[in-house]
């Protein structure tokens, strides 16, 4: 199919002259094919189906190309997943293929480590490289070999992991800075299932999130938003009510019904007050027969109790209670602003708890634990490595560290968008045991934070122009399975990870040849889907199997109702009286973890609230504002025990009182000119703390203060400061 | 309508030349890289346009045909003819032939053949005498008033939307 | 075949995620200005998500309006050019056409929801993102006033292959891109000559409301009031 | 009564050579001057030329101000032009015997605004190198231009007023003209025999001239009032809260002729300084020129307050907002203009000491100019800064771009004015002759008599 769509002879012919406006811009020249490609029609555009990397959520997409270039990007209509709905995010991923700074060529270090001077090399010359360094450590016990990348999933993950064992080193982490540590823990706490729910938010009556950003950034956001949708209009009779509770009115909560600030960390004590109320008036079914909870504790947590913890008014929070009870099905969730704290899985579990107390499990409208990898049972074992928990895989990420500091590293294969350079604690000091392994080896698109630091840096093509499957974390109960395949052809001389490992393999031989026994990626994924009964390029066409047996349904009900999470207070680093405020991240709506920041699109998209662009921000509210003696626009040092950064004030009358909220994903120092020097990086400010249980990152765990400063630049805002308010001119 | 002869047409080359330099190039009798005459084609083998602008009908461009579609005939046709050879030598090395762009539409406009093929309007109308020249020149100023003729004439849209986007 | 396009914006399923805002800017060749010239209130987007507060915190509510061209069918920007550069065409769209454009600016004065933006410069893509360059439309050149046009070359191809296939356009199947993507499903697009099309359907919706009603531009955007309080 | 300042004291030639002195030295000072203008306006051209090719972002305009200073000089030099011929004509009907020494000041005055001023719409443009698409020409597109559109009503009223105003500036001078040709040599005498088309003061030639310029004068002054109620109606037509509204076509009229007048004042006290026409333009002039902008001023002052009540009474939200915003951003604006246009003008100006004091009326003149050009800042920024949606709210602040070629208008004006005054007779000396003729005394040997050919209600010259 790709040498077929034989595209880039092409130039020229066009319906539309000057596109440019001027003549001179005109193509003076026409070249046509040397042989023309099938199916194909001069000027006329043609649909590729594949799927959408900005985010883990696994997105189907629809990409149409004409003449050889990508124009636009869809959601695939046929996927379960988002139903032909896409994202801001998802929409920009065209301007990362034709990225002006993207890397075309192999690229060797010159100068000194990390000192970004590199020079082009051919490939020849760094698989050569590459395969020295490996035969150099092959052998060694233990390997000597780190492989960190994003969490992979489908069999670009097999195809690594194979390497890895058949390397024999043990140490191939997946880094994944919005991991879902604490509610897979949760879960398997609460429902004795250590995977991720179906949450059915379309059929739901009563929606519950707390510091859940579901809309935007947590778990499948595109899959969510059209559920949302559905929920409050798709039925005639019935609107779904929206309650959220958390400490800053994100563009989530905006769409809620009734928003309620509280307290960083105390999602888990407010899901309490809840279910004391549930229980003590009696209001469910499961409530009733919840006496053990009752006296394990929860009579402790009246809502004057709870109210004084969280700062939201007691009355509101038994009103909250009787409403969820009384319109079944209802649905609880939690996002990353509860599970990133160290109380993390404390918080999560008590959701869960509300879930349970409410019978929400196995409803529809409720959630479900569906066997999302059944249709892969023939990989017995390995199966796993097809849809892998979504975990953080932070405590591999430190461990790794640990034994890099300790000189346990010969070689490291780093790759992914997560870009650990730029999403992981400066307190961790991973740059500089990063730079302890004697040599470094990137699998990158672009010469970010740390790609910087390699050794040498070989050039991947964007995932539009890439093979592979995958299945989805969440979105579907098994049925689907997604493949992307090359939109276009491969716009610089790109070879994908999967490729460059398989030809090592071929090269380094022997048990490595029989793990990994494929000529190319293309050909393991074909083999691995011939028996499904569909020809391959029908599959391809789709965008992949989306009508396969769903596996059955994971029971819930524990033997012995669930415990009573144990409580846990959420520490932050930083006396109150040096630090006075809460600092709450959030991942940004424009670039997530930092990944989107260098794609001009996505830096002019106003942000939802602050309608921001361009640059970061930290948020407080008015009152809190006043107290410091800070006004809209300041600049101001953001400083916490770990580190400090300078940002622009944008005062944010949603966020609760003590808190200073602030977006993950800007403050980039290299990652191109889009993405550089934007304001500062809220990573680099953050503790290395873990959360208590689950040992995920917790990112909500530091006190910071502001203190006014003067900063180069202004922070724009598309909103006018005064106008915002007069919606009453408006409506 | 009168069709000017080539030497009309040169004389009005040079005026238009005069009027505006920028249109010169669409108009001075560009080199191709290959001598292919549309007369030989067209008059003495009558062979029909489409056979080689096959998108005419599909697509908003003509199209222009490819290498390999010129050797299904030139296989065996005046295969020792020096300008064929040179199209066996482009086959060989599978490099496509670089033409010039003859024929220029004006900015902002957008002309889908397609639509006019389709409806039957002849080539001949916006090529004129194409099917008599040994060398292709763009013979018609494509002003819009000579358009909205045609789309008055014919009753179709004339909406500006139509042409301009 | 007439046709009256038209849409409309949900409220109570807007999320303001700005989806609609980078699928349009991807569909129709829309210019990035950079940091300085947004600071001048110059972006270029078709349509925007107004973001306004409601009381004041700790009770604030962000209320999202998403703006697009209204497509009004007594627009007051069509009027007031002086050379009919922006005009009503046969599908009732407020055609814009860059050709014609003298740049009086006159109509975007005139525009009350103030959605047409003005070409200030010749803005350049910078190699190779201009391969991503939509062939269906013209870049515009500086200027020149463009706005939202309810993405005219999706209509077209809809219309160009309902007439191949000789058969009517089914309700739903032109989608401008921002409609196409919007993931809650707030916006609907459609024709208003067919009545039991969605989009008319949503015209008699009683949550339905105009922007600036009171100012007679009859937009063909309408919107749908986000229902308030408990509503289950 | 010193008898020096009288007119009557001086024979024909010394009246001659101090009315047209203008035309006779050419100091190096008025070269020096040229020189400075020239390059201002070169400047200004260059500016223009990087503008056009560079793009409209040079300037400081954005969404929602898409016009700004450029416009703002449209409406000011359009309202300038306003008094010169008004006054002149309305002058001429009414007889008012003093008027002759300041016709030819103040219609020269129109003329020259108004050859500014129509170039800023063009400057304007987007596109400029497309203006011609607002030229009803047949073509073959069969385009032609929206006559529905306000700007195209502009266009056809300005280009009417400004033939109108040539014509009768010029019409009023064919007898001067005939005068400086007997009096002059070489190419100068050449010139005005051409001008002068054949002028030879007989009894019928004169009869005709009279009826010529009181048609003239009867004709103009529709077209005068026509064209600022235009220009008013390119914003009043308009869909912004601010600028829809009825009462503005009166009120730019008003407001017109009011800075027109400080104009022609301004005008007439540089002249007198420059050429030394102290005996032609006496105080009085002064006098009466500072009565009518008294009026304007109050007028003015009426209209704002009316306009101002109806908003702030009803309060509609849309157009609340603008005047609100005079109170917030544009406070600085909004204070210049009230104070530069009422509150000072208005009570000096009831003073008559401050009307014959030449000095103190050319202040106020001067204070009332920049009112009026803050006036316009005022309507034409600020209603657009406070758009329908707040969403969308921006203010605006001109760049060195249109600042320069502000200062280049200026410029050009002042240039056309000194060019004229150096070739054309700058008083209505035939006029100041015929009133001569009529009201002053005569000198009979060391006596003087008054003579009386018609009856006046005040004679001319006098001093206190």
């Amino acid at each position: 199919m790709l040498d077929r769509r034989n595209f880039l002879k092409l130039g020229g012919a066009t319906a539309f002259a000057a596109l440019f406006g001027g003549c001179d811009k005109i193509p003076k020249k026409i070249i046509p094919f040397v042989i023309p490609p099938e199916n194909h029609t001069l000027g006329e555009a043609l649909w590729y189906a594949s799927e959408c990397r900005q985010c883990p959520a696994g997105c189907g997409i629809v990409v149409r190309v004409s003449e050889g270039r990508a124009k636009k990007i869809e959601g695939n209509p046929l996927h379960p997943v988002n139903r032909g709905k896409l994202c801001a995010r998802g929409q920009a991923a065209l301007q990362s293929l034709y990225h002006p700074e993207r890397l075309a060529r192999p690229f060797a270090l010159t100068g000194p480590r990390g000192s970004g001077r590199f020079r082009e090399i051919s490939w020849e010359e760094a698989l050569s490289l590459l395969l020295g360094e490996m035969k150099k450590i092959r052998g060694k016990a233990p390997t000597p070999l780190l492989m960190l990348t994003e969490p992979m999933r489908g069999h670009r993950n097999l195809v690594a992991a194979r390497f890895m064992r058949a390397f024999g080193s043990p140490d191939r982490v997946a880094w994944d800075p919005f991991g879902q540590d604490a509610f897979l823990a949760a879960n398997e706490a609460v429902f004795g299932v250590r995977d991720v729910p179906e949450i059915d938010i379309a059929r739901t009556r009563y929606l519950l999130s707390f510091s859940g950003d579901f809309l935007e950034t947590w778990g499948s956001p595109v899959h969510y938003a059209r559920a949302y949708g559905a929920m409050r209009q798709d039925r005639a009779t019935v609107r779904g009510k929206f309650v959220h509770l958390g400490p800053r009115l994100s563009m989530t909560a905006a769409s809620a019904d009734l928003f309620l600030p509280i307290a960083p960390g105390t999602d888990g004590v407010a899901a309490l007050g809840i279910a004391h109320v549930l229980v003590k008036e009696k209001l469910t079914a499961q409530a009733i027969g919840a006496s053990a909870l009752w006296n394990e504790g929860l009579k402790e947590f009246t809502p004057e109790v709870v109210a004084k913890k969280t700062g939201a008014s007691p009355r509101v929070l038994a009103y909250v209670a009787r409403e969820f009870a009384g319109n079944q099905p209802g649905l609880a969730m939690a996002g990353n602003g509860a599970a990133g704290c160290t109380n993390g899985t404390f918080n999560l579990a008590c959701v869960a708890l509300l879930n349970v107390l409410a019978g929400n499990a196995g409803m529809p409208g409720g959630l479900s634990f569906p066997n999302r990898v059944a249709a892969f049972t023939r990989y017995g074992a390995e199966a796993g490595l097809l849809a892998p928990p979504p975990e953080s895989g932070y405590p591999a990420v430190r461990g790794a560290v640990g034994k890099m500091r300790s000189g346990g590293f010969r070689m490291a294969l780093l790759s992914g968008s997560t870009n650990p350079a730029f999403t992981l604690p400066a307190a961790l000091k991973f740059r500089e045991a990063l730079l302890a392994v004697p040599f470094i080896v990137s699998f990158a698109s672009f010469l970010d934070e740390t790609s910087f630091l390699s050794d040498l840096v070989l050039p991947v093509p964007t995932f539009l122009e890439d093979w592979g499957d995958d299945i989805a974390p969440a979105g579907h109960s098994g049925e689907a399975v997604t493949l992307s395949q090359p939109v276009v052809n491969a716009f610089h001389d790109t070879r994908s990870m999967a490729d460059i490992l398989l030809a090592a393999a071929k090269e380094l031989g022997g048990e490595m040849r029989r793990a990994l026994p494929w000529e190319s990626f293309r050909e393991c994924l074909e083999e691995a889907y011939r028996g499904t009964g569909k020809p391959w390029e029908d599959a391809l066409r789709e965008g992949g199997f989306f009508s396969l047996a769903p596996g059955p349904s994971r029971a819930t009900a524990r033997a012995s109702g669930p415990a009573l999470p144990k409580v846990a207070e959420a520490s932050f680093e930083g006396e109150a009286a040096k630090y006075p405020l809460v600092f709450h991240v959030y991942p940004s709506t424009s670039h997530y973890d930092g990944r989107g920041a260098n794609l001009p699109w996505l830096q002019e998209l106003p942000d939802p609230v602050s309608t921001a662009v361009w640059r970061n921000w930290v948020e407080i509210s008015p009152g809190t504002a006043k107290e410091l003696g800070l006004s809209d626009g300041d600049g101001v040092i953001v400083a916490s025990p770990s580190g400090s950064l300078e940002a622009f004030v944008s005062l944010h009358p949603g966020v609760a009182p003590g808190v200073a909220a602030m977006p993950l994903g800007q403050g980039h120092s290299h990652y191109g000119k889009d993405a550089r020097d934007r304001g500062g990086n809220p990573f680099s400010i953050l503790p290395a703390r873990e959360e208590s249980v689950a040992r995920g990152p917790a990112w909500q765990s530091t006190r910071v203060s502001l203190t006014r400063a003067k900063i180069g630049g202004r922070l724009v805002r598309t909103a006018h400061p005064e106008g915002q308010w007069k919606i009453g001119n408006v409506m | 309508m009168l069709r000017p002869g080539p030497k009309a047409t040169i004389v009005a080359s040079l005026l238009v030349l005069l009027l505006f330099g920028a249109s010169v190039a669409a108009r001075a009798r560009t080199s191709q890289p290959i001598l292919y005459s549309h007369k030989v084609h067209v008059s003495s083998y009558k062979i029909d346009c489409r056979f080689c602008h096959t998108e005419a009908t599909k697509s908003a461009s003509a199209g222009i045909p490819s290498v390999e579609k010129c050797m299904i005939c030139h296989r065996v046709i005046a295969v020792d003819h020096p300008e064929i050879k040179k199209i066996a030598q482009y086959w060989k090395e599978k490099k496509p032939i670089p033409w010039n762009r003859v024929t220029e539409l004006p900015d902002h406009t957008y002309f889908p053949h397609k639509r006019m093929v389709n409806a039957g309007v002849p080539c001949l109308t916006c090529h004129p005498g194409i099917d008599k020249m040994d060398v292709a020149v763009q013979q018609r100023e494509f002003t819009m008033g000579w358009c909205m003729d045609c789309h008055r004439k014919r009753g179709v849209s004339i909406d500006c939307w139509t042409c301009h986007v | 075949m007439k046709h009256r396009w038209a849409m409309a914006i949900d409220l109570d399923r807007c999320t303001g995620c700005g989806a609609c805002v980078v699928a349009c800017s991807a569909e129709n060749n829309i210019p990035v200005v950079g940091e300085e010239e947004a600071a001048k209130g110059r972006l270029m987007h078709w349509i925007r998500v107004n973001r306004y507060w409601e009381e004041d915190s700790p009770s604030a509510r962000a209320v999202y309006l998403p703006v697009p061209c209204m497509h009004c069918e007594r627009a007051p920007c069509e009027i007031v050019c002086p050379v009919y550069a922006t005009y009503h065409n046969e599908d009732g769209l407020n055609a814009m056409v860059y050709n014609r454009c003298i740049g009086t600016r006159y109509c975007a004065n005139n525009c009350p929801y103030s959605v047409r933006v003005f070409n200030w410069y010749d803005y350049k893509w910078e190699k190779p993102l201009d391969e991503q360059l939509s062939p269906d439309l013209s870049v515009r050149s500086r200027g020149v006033m463009e706005k939202c046009s309810f993405c005219v070359q999706r209509i077209r191809r809809v219309k160009d292959k309902a007439a191949e296939e000789g058969r009517k356009i089914r309700d739903g199947e032109v989608q401008p891109a921002c409609v196409q993507t919007c993931p809650p499903g707030a916006l609907v697009f459609g024709d208003l000559e067919d009545p039991d099309s969605e989009i008319s359907r949503m015209f008699r919706d009683p949550r339905r409301f105009r922007l600036f009603e009171h100012l007679g531009t009859e937009p063909h955007v309408v919107y749908l009031k986000r229902r308030k309080g408990a509503g289950v | 009564m010193s008898g020096e300042h009288l007119l009557a004291r001086t024979d024909e030639a010394q009246l001659f050579r101090d009315l047209s002195r203008s035309n006779q030295v050419t100091t190096w000072r008025w070269f020096a001057g040229m020189g400075i203008l020239a390059l201002v306006l070169l400047w200004g051209i260059g500016v223009f030329v990087y503008m056009m090719t560079t793009g409209m972002g040079v300037t400081g305009l954005n969404r929602p101000v898409f016009w700004g200073v450029l416009i703002v000089n449209f409406v000011f030099w359009i309202g300038l032009s306003h008094s010169g011929t008004l006054i002149s004509a309305i002058l001429r009907l009414t007889h008012a015997t003093w008027r002759a020494p300041i016709l030819r000041a103040a219609e020269a005055m129109t003329a020259f605004s108004l050859l500014v001023g129509a170039l800023f719409p063009l400057i304007h443009l987007g596109r400029n190198w497309r203006f011609y698409y607002t030229i009803p020409y047949p073509n073959e597109r069969g385009l032609w231009p929206n006559m529905r559109s306000p700007l195209m009503w502009d266009a056809v009223a300005i280009n009417t007023y400004l033939l109108g105003s040539l014509t009768f500036l010029y019409v009023g001078m064919i007898p001067d003209l005939a005068l400086l040709r007997d009096n002059s040599t070489g190419w100068r005498r050449k010139l005005y025999s051409i001008l002068s088309l054949g002028f030879r003061g007989t009894h019928a030639e004169w009869r005709r001239y009279h009826v010529a310029s009181t048609f003239f004068a009867i004709l103009i002054i529709p077209v005068a009032v026509s064209v600022h109620s235009i220009v008013s109606w390119d914003f009043a037509m308009a869909k912004v809260p601010g600028w829809h509204s009825t009462i503005f076509a009166p009120y730019f009229v008003v407001g017109a002729i009011f800075s027109g007048i400080a104009g022609v004042i301004l005008v007439m006290a540089v002249l007198r300084r420059v050429f030394r026409l102290e005996k032609a333009l006496t105080p009085l002039h002064f006098d009466n020129l500072g009565k009518l902008l008294c009026t304007m001023s109050l007028l003015w002052g009426y209209f704002y307050f009316t306009e101002f009540l109806t908003v702030w009474y009803n309060r509609n939200p849309e157009e609340w907002e603008v005047f609100r915003s005079y109170g917030k951003s544009f406070l600085p604006v909004f204070l210049l203009m009230i104070t530069c246009n009422f509150i000072v003008p208005f009570p000096l100006l009831c003073l008559r000491r401050v009307r014959r004091s030449v000095p103190a009326i050319f202040g106020v003149s001067l204070l009332v100019i920049v009112g009026m050009y803050s006036e316009r800042v005022l309507i034409v920024v600020a209603s657009l800064a406070r758009r329908n949606d707040p969403f969308i709210w921006h203010n605006y602040f001109p760049t060195w771009v249109e600042l320069s070629i502000t200062a280049a208008s200026f410029a050009m004006f002042t240039m056309l004015y000194m060019v004229f005054s150096k070739i054309f007779p700058i008083m209505a000396i035939s006029e100041i002759k015929e009133r001569l003729f009529h009201t002053t005394e005569r000198a009979i040997g060391n006596a003087t008599a008054e003579a009386i050919a018609r009856v006046e209600e005040h004679g001319e010259g006098e001093v206190k």
